[in-house]
């Protein structure tokens, strides 16, 4: 499952879709929006997606991961538009028989994704707002 | 005809997000953005940092386009969270 | 949030208590009961708990994790008792600012709850039952 | 009185998880062990990967227990999943 959307990621049902009886170890990574950035209190963010490209370069991601790991699933939802504090921006889940290749995946995918998927983020403080563009790691 | 979409901080130097450009002769992405920045100067500045898909891939900036190709510039990405 | 519960866990439900305004990186692993192992095809589990000593064991882990990581957060939750394939055993929720170290800290969880909490699963098969008592790693 | 329990196959090699040990004199861990399997035979296969604590907490088999303690027998544990 590889997916931009627009309304809310619910974690539990996207876990909860992904029945898997041979996978043992499920890892996920769930960003959430954060209160404050660059020393600023944020009020909201903006994310911004080229969607056909994205979805292509997760697609690949999913690819790669499942080529170099002993995978069941790789999913990778990002969500755009304007996300309050607290929300989930992304969830990754990653499922393997053991637990090793699940947490190697995910957090290569989460890495690559920041690096290659061309999704952008703004950020708004109370006093403005901003184009975040650099790699932040 | 090369339909060429702006993303982000480069949309809004630009002012907008997709633009058109009649197909004259062949020319490669890197000759494309300069004529661009001769309509649209704000782009300039980008240019170090900037990235480019051609039909939704990475590009180098050498690449030779084709009429009806898609070109996206945009800057480095930030996706993800925390 | 240390627990060991009888009913399945719902990972979705657990995750939505522990909003965080501060945290962007939330990482779980949620450990599900595989339709086969040791060669065997697996019919259900049994897990087993010294409850109170778990229940300590679980908390230290918390707390050494969340002195040696930035975390905002460190959940556990263990399930005991018969449990059909699929369901999950065991969920770990590690929220930091930056997902590097919720990574470290939940693998660093899963790793040593393995090894120190007094929690034991027997395996059903259709042929027979055992014990599961070697650390496999 | 000392309270003893035991878990997962220990317990069902001794066909019970709880016992209670009259107090008489002072001794550890190890020497309750031995008294245990002159009762409990079955147990003494187990002694090798036998893991014990002591009031909840992990404990060293020549630690001298007091009367009243509770004193948990098991084998290496096996949380977890995958």
């Amino acid at each position: 499952m590889i997916r931009i959307v627009e309304e809310p990621i619910d974690v539990g049902s996207v876990l909860a879709e992904l029945e898997d009886p041979g996978s043992g170890a499920w890892v996920t990574f769930d960003g959430r929006v954060r209160n404050h950035a660059r020393g600023k209190s944020v009020t909201h963010l903006f994310y911004e997606a080229y969607g056909p490209m994205a979805v292509r370069e997760m697609e690949k991601i999913r690819d790669r991961a499942m080529q170099r790991w002993p995978l069941t699933q790789l999913v990778i939802v990002h969500r755009v538009g304007r996300l309050e504090v607290g929300e989930s921006s992304v969830l990754i889940a990653a499922a393997s028989p053991h637990r090793s290749d699940a947490f190697e995946a995910c957090r290569w995918a989460i890495d690559t994704l920041k690096t290659t998927v061309p999704i952008w983020k703004k950020e708004h403080y109370a006093d403005g707002e901003v184009w975040v563009e650099e790699y932040a790691g | 005809m090369l339909n060429i979409r702006l993303f982000a901080s480069l949309r809004d130097a630009a002012g907008r997000s997709q633009l058109e450009w009649e197909w004259r002769e062949p020319l490669t992405v890197e000759a494309l953005f300069e004529n661009l920045v001769r309509d649209h100067p704000r782009l300039k500045a980008y240019r170090s940092s900037l990235l480019v898909a051609v039909n939704e891939e990475y590009s180098a900036w050498d690449r030779p386009l084709s009429d009806g190709d898609e070109v996206a510039f945009f800057p480095p990405v930030s996706g993800g969270a925390a």
